[in-house]
């Protein structure tokens, strides 16, 4: 799946006449400061006009334990062409101050060709950035923004970075003007003239990457939590009942606000057993529902997940996944929720397990998931991640996949005027489903282990066959090419899933300018396990390289446990929060190519 | 979605299924589905219109006995479901039902919060002071010094066992009613009342547990009628009653007007629109 | 293990760790934490004797910083933690603290059972009637109009409030108290009478969020002391007073002298002997 | 481990001396009848006269949904030698009347060898059990019993099924007399005429399978519940908070009697948060603690274990498993937990599981897994079944092994005076835990991620230190030979765990019979995996038989994730309530024998 119907595109600007006269496509940058410095609004404000310029981009944000103020990092990447990965390293770092930047001085990944533009008032570069190598440039931001009547340091910063990366300051101060002219005129003077201020001194800075020029087109700027949420109510989601958790919450909170307006309903629950189980009792009542959590919650709805797989209760949860175990670190990215999602449940409790590969896709496996649920009667989880969820994108407008829930139900007994059968055993393994209102179909949905009718059964054959038709019906369905995403044709296979993809397939461009070429498996659809698609996929493959970011190679595990593997397997793994990144995957893969 | 009148039964039998109940002969749970049907009778109820939800124990069998829609859930968790239910579907009468350890002890959580919410449906707990399904541990209900039972020491747990109406009341239920199982056609027309009440209201019915409590027999010369015939209105007086009470007081004990709770609506916009925030430039 | 008396603190900066607390400037919860430290002052505790058990949220931090042993849970179960800590080591003192979402959405189950069992122990309650650590979300003691969260509708959820401390006075709790934090003596005064307390005593502490309910800081001029100096000790008219209160009485509302809940203990017996019951013949 | 030093032992009959002159020594019967027959009554009685005469036994149940009353059957093995598995078919139903008997007639396993022993006047022996071919004998209870005052059926189906088998109608009249004369003499007088009624009438039922005589021995009489509960407080248990769920309940009613006589504390739970919350509590206390529950308990104590891995709080949960998913099916067997066990917990969580091979090893397996989780201060899982746990065995004295929890405690804070480091970073990875009540080692135990100090720390160094040694303390221990039962030597592999390797037992004793070497395999031992052993113990193998109960392959799933297997690997499973029987095992055994 590559090109213009993937939900998520990489490759070349897809501006046909984008005529970008300069080397550079793409450029890594951070602002530091702490609490109230406005760092983030800056990188806001700089990725808007980027966005209007016709680039690309991807913003994260890095930030302390404090609930308001505390030192906080934003972490921007632009380029010319679709963006799906951070890069490898920071290529300028812009600092207003330096509060605790030892907290997150990983996560910023300078070395010896980055600069870091300080406010020589602000003291000595801390040894952990200075030891880098990075070039040190000196811009007073402070004093600049003192000699300004209103101006900020901030936008000294923004008005310099513009100019050193080559995003047009007019479209700057033009964007400044939408979102503050409004609100209070000396302000947006006072920012205007700080921006033009910061431009004007970026000058005498040296020269940096500056990126190629693009054509501006249509452009979407969302975060992954805004595109699940987006994908829930395309999908068909009308019910939503939920309890806020880091790094989950945008994803309520948007459709808390988008809900009462498509006519659905949202409501916040007590604790996780409520929202799962009024999520639950929605969808017994025929209306699609869906919740989104992170690990914590995620643990706390396991035994309400087992009663959808077996009453049959279609459902949804996305888990926003974060640093583990435990309450771990809630605003940092992990992938280490797969071994719960894919094997939390008691008993034999067949689901569906979906993996979103990058901001936008978090739309689209959103809603392919919803649609799902509701077609095979079960459990699904959307696994996403906090470098998902939290981060905002620049991305090309995602096309919409158009699907949307379709429940089979029944609408009246069966024809002999026999009693209805909710749990009857169909071939596909789906039983029409009866909703409440319909006549003469009344029956009670169980937990229980139950007869075709309904009714409890411990006899061993109800169980027998009821278990074999929620495995069936979940691995006879046919779920088509965007099981994975698959890309080359290689005889050394990178597999990995989740966020990694983006830097993986950026890798895997890098290692075919050395003349390597590197097959990409990554699956969006975890659970079912499809053996005879991957068995293709993995068709002429002697080598694989699996990458994930875990710590105890959960991934690795799960494929080992339903896939046959070529006998050469390494595995790149790391647990959060510092990304993996296109560079170790590239050397991981060359020193692969040239063992193998 | 209305079904054809012709679909609401006439008779009490019509609104039993063809399921045998589990329970011990004796037990108080045959009378209170007798009382269901009744009510749901006298409310000319449509089954297919009706939804009856529970959680795990003896009491929570009882909605496949029943010729409604069902959902016998998972232990303590009846009340979020009933809630989603009625949330997404408000043209649905909704019944939520189970025991007191269900309700009490591991759905503590969902029922103070059902009552503060005040969504429009109805909870009527099988109270028999005991965990009957897994053979007789004590429950919040269970006097302090019961023991007879496998996991309670000689004497009792010393705990002393709340008072979920008192609860309820000042969690917010605009609807507290006690009744005895043994009284079948008083539950049948409290139940109906608590039915038609508009917000959250909660029928506790002493039903006993012949198998583990057998005392509890007893229990038809311990209740008695509430003084006032008519349900105390203020939250402060109904509260002070209930913490005096001696816990075999029954009837509508405690009503009022507070509005059911239904989720916010906004002005319409269509699906289509809603990504328009995402475009830039 | 008891510990040599110069282990006893002798100033309020003795309770203080050296760790930061990540609060925001002004947040109420800066002087509950020196409450705490005055209150342990007053009663000469031992910090290598006391355990202070919490959740998660902005309040639920607290533990960190004091120089006591400390947990720091799970989101809603420090309640259980706690009568774990105390059943288990009735020789320790232990305080249970967090916020209004902590204690009574999430874990509003922990709190009415620890209310019914009543074990000794101490439970203070920040209660700044919303998520602060989530940013800004409505709790069960936020007001049904307050909207100003990206998690609730214009106009505000609907849902009433509910009285945290009418629901844990109905489900048992021996001592009742609100407080604020604006009167950090009084707040020491009272959670050291709370500690002194035999059995479960719940204090509320009014304690504004400044970054998310900015209004809050305004409590100050609500607040008013009880009318009795005395705390009610009939528990239908605690009941009453609590259900027709404003929700800004300070003082020791109610309190009696139930005997705190122990387990039981039985004539002993050698583990090794235990088998005897399963050799046959 | 075989033999004396084993948990639990198979094999010879013990006594040398013992001459069983007759060829059976082993025999299966079932007394059924509907409530208030008194079947489980009767089944007693003759497993006391039988443990008495120095056999073994194994006796389970089958019932029906009822609460009281409703169907029931007694399904007991008795043997000359120690039992651990049901065997393949019943040799001796005797049914007092026919209830629902339809309801279990899959797990009474009759065949055309089998006698069913039936009341003529309570009508036709059902279709579904004559179709089985059994011979039918009659024998008049109902009438017989009334002939005698206060004499009631089931007394007169013990005497008969006594000398039918060979139990000596002396010993269980002795018996009789300990357990009713106390009571009531006349119902005492009555049972005694009863069963020497039925052992007189029995004589002209044809004659069936009759034991081998085997001299007294000390015998116990145990549920594997009872064996879990004992091992706990062995292990050094003094605390437990629970909530009860069938069918777990026994375990909880043993504690709640023993732990107020040895100083410890039982307190029953609200729910299972509270129960797993409670006894971190007292484990944070210093008080070792342990729950017992079923599926949907542990699902909702997943959160609670998380915590307890995070914070290093230890904590032992024994699930006896029942028939899942949900509610599912609360009183049979399954082992379909097994994936929650291992991989139930949000995030990187490592912790311990443990499976129970038997009755008695319930006993030994949750003794060491206490210590386990003592010393490696983490959470340990114990899984048994419900066929274990309800499930009353007569054995063989079980060894004490000893084994008591010590917990690596610290007693003053660093010698140079440094501050207490609770997550110090030692070379085992456990480092030294302070006791409230130690002077000056304060600190704040966290599930979120922290320091060495316990502080809450988001950084990636902290993270990735306290994950590695979170791993490492488990990976590196070392667990000596008890970890799993191997025996045998031969080229083909059986691998199995729980009770089913009672049953693997004897099926390779058989294929022994038949010529064909087959080698054990049975982990006790499930996280964290132990490649290099398991890599040892297949050491020459070269096709392998997966044995399990579950509808998933949930175990073979395991198995391929952390184990190289060699290239040959057959699956025998099939999920509850039917036993896996030694009869099909042996099949698949001479199939793979004879095809490898
Ligand atoms: C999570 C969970 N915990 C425990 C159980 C076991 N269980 C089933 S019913 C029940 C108690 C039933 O008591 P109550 O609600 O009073 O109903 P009753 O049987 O007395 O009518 C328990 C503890 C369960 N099914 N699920
Ligand atoms: C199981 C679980 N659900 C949700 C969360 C997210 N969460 C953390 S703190 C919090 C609410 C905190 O509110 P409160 O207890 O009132 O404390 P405050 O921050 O206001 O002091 C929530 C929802 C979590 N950590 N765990
Ligand atoms: S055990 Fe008690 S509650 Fe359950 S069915 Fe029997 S009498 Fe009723
Ligand atoms: S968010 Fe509110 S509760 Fe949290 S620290 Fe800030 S002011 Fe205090
Ligand atoms: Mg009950
Ligand atoms: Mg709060």
């Amino acid at each position: 799946m590559v090109g213009e119907t993937a939900p998520f595109g990489w490759g070349k600007c897809k501006n046909e006449d984008c005529m970008s006269s300069e080397p550079d496509t793409s450029v890594s940058l951070a602002f530091a400061g702490s609490g109230g410095a406005g760092v983030m609004t800056a990188a806001n404000m700089l990725i808007d006009a980027a966005a209007k310029s016709g680039l690309y981009a991807l913003f994260g944000r890095s930030s302390g334990p404090q609930i308001r103020g505390g030192e906080a990092a934003a972490l921007l990447r632009l380029s010319t062409q679709p963006v799906s990965s951070v890069d490898d390293s920071t290529d300028i770092l812009i600092a207003i101050d330096w509060g605790n930047v030892d907290r997150f001085s990983a996560e910023l990944a300078l070395r010896s060709s980055s600069v870091i533009i300080a406010d020589p008032d602000a003291g000595e570069v801390p040894a952990v950035l200075a030891n880098s190598g990075a070039r040190i440039a000196h811009l007073p931001m402070d004093k600049m923004a003192k000699a300004i009547p209103g101006g900020r340091p901030n936008m000294i910063a923004l008005g310099a970075v513009a100019v050193l990366i080559g995003v047009p300051v007019d479209v700057l101060i033009e964007g400044l003007g939408k979102s503050l002219k409004k609100k209070r005129a000396d302000a947006y003077e006072a920012s205007v003239a700080a921006v033009r201020a910061g431009a004007e001194a970026a000058k005498d800075l040296g020269a940096t990457r500056r990126l190629g020029v693009c054509p501006p087109g249509a452009r979407w700027a969302i975060t992954g939590n805004e595109a699940a949420a987006l994908g829930a109510v395309r999908g068909g989601v009308r019910f939503c009942a939920a309890y806020p958790i880091t790094p989950g919450t945008e994803i309520l909170e948007w459709l808390s606000g988008a809900l009462p307006k498509i006519g659905g309903v949202f409501v916040q629950a007590e604790d996780e057993l409520a929202s799962i189980n009024m999520c639950l009792g929605a969808s017994f009542g025929g209306v699609p529902a869906l919740t989104a959590t992170a690990g914590p919650g995620l643990a706390l709805m396991i035994e309400g997940l087992g009663l959808g797989v077996a009453s049959e209760t279609p459902v949804v949860v996305v888990d926003v996944q974060r640093g583990g175990p435990s309450t771990g670190i809630p605003t940092k990215s992990e992938q280490s929720d797969l071994d719960i999602a894919l094997h939390g449940l008691h008993g034999d409790a067949p689901h569906l397990v979906l993996a979103a590969q990058s901001i936008g896709d978090c739309l689209f496996t959103t809603q392919w998931a919803v649609t799902l649920a509701e077609a095979l009667q079960t459990v699904g989880i959307v696994l996403t991640e906090q470098s998902l969820g939290q981060s905002r994108a620049v991305i090309d407008p995602p096309a919409d996949s158009g699907l949307t829930a379709q429940r089979l139900t029944a609408e009246t007994p069966d024809e002999d005027g026999l009693r209805y059968q909710r749990y009857a055993l169909t071939p596909s393994g789906v039983s029409p489903m009866a909703i409440p209102g319909t006549p003469g179909c009344q029956y009670t949905a169980d937990g229980l282990e139950h007869s075709v009718y309904g009714n409890p059964s411990s006899a061993a054959l109800d169980h027998e066959q009821q278990l074999e038709k929620r495995r069936r019906k979940l691995d006879d369905h046919d779920y088509g090419d965007q099981w994975a995403t698959i890309e080359g044709t290689g005889r050394v296979a990178l597999i990995t899933w989740g966020s990694t993809t983006g830097a993986a397939h950026e890798a895997i461009q890098r290692a075919k300018a050395d003349g390597l070429d590197v097959r990409l498996i990554s699956p969006r659809l975890l659970l079912p396990a499809r053996p005879r698609e991957m068995q293709a996929a993995l068709d002429g493959v002697d080598a694989v390289l699996v990458v994930e970011q875990s710590h105890s190679k959960q991934f690795l595990r799960y494929l080992r446990s339903v896939y046959t593997l070529p006998a050469k397997v390494d595995c790149l793994f790391r647990a959060g929060p510092l990304a993996i990144r296109p560079g170790e995957i590239h050397h991981a893969l060359m020193s692969m190519g040239s063992s193998s | 979605m209305n079904a054809p009148a012709c679909s609401i039964p006439t008779s009490v039998a019509e609104w039993r299924s063809n399921l045998k109940p589990v329970w011990c002969p004796g037990c108080g749970d045959f009378s209170v589905l007798s009382s269901f049907a009744k009510a749901f009778l006298e409310l000319k109820l449509d089954p297919n219109q009706t939804a009856m939800i529970s959680g795990i124990g003896c009491s929570s069998r009882l909605p496949a006995y029943l010729t409604s829609y069902g959902y016998h859930s998972i232990h303590g968790r009846a009340l979020a479901i009933g809630a989603g239910v009625k949330l997404a579907r408000p043209d649905l009468t909704v019944v939520v039902t189970g025991g007191d350890g269900d309700g009490f002890s591991i759905g503590g959580n969902h029922f103070i919060h059902a009552c503060r919410r005040n969504v429009d449906m109805t909870y009527v707990v099988m109270d028999n002071r005991v965990y009957g399904m897994t053979k007789g541990q004590p429950s919040p209900t269970t006097e302090a010094d019961w023991d007879n039972s496998a996991m309670a020491p000689p004497g009792g747990t010393g705990v002393a066992p709340f008072n979920p109406l008192a609860i309820g009341l000042t969690a917010g239920a605009s609807f507290v009613a006690r009744t005895f199982s043994g009284d079948p056609n008083h539950t049948a027309s409290v139940i109906a009342e608590a039915i038609r009440h508009p917000g959250f209201s909660v029928v506790l019915v002493l039903s006993p547990c012949v198998t583990f409590r057998e005392e509890e027999r007893l229990w038809k010369e311990r209740v008695h009628k509430a003084a006032n015939t008519q349900p105390i209105t203020d939250q402060a007086d109904a509260a002070r009653m209930l913490m005096a009470d001696d816990g075999f007081t029954l009837g509508v004990l405690y009503k009022n007007e507070r509005p059911a709770w239904t989720p916010s609506q906004r002005a319409p916009v269509a699906v289509a629109d809603l990504d328009a925030q995402f475009r830039t430039g």
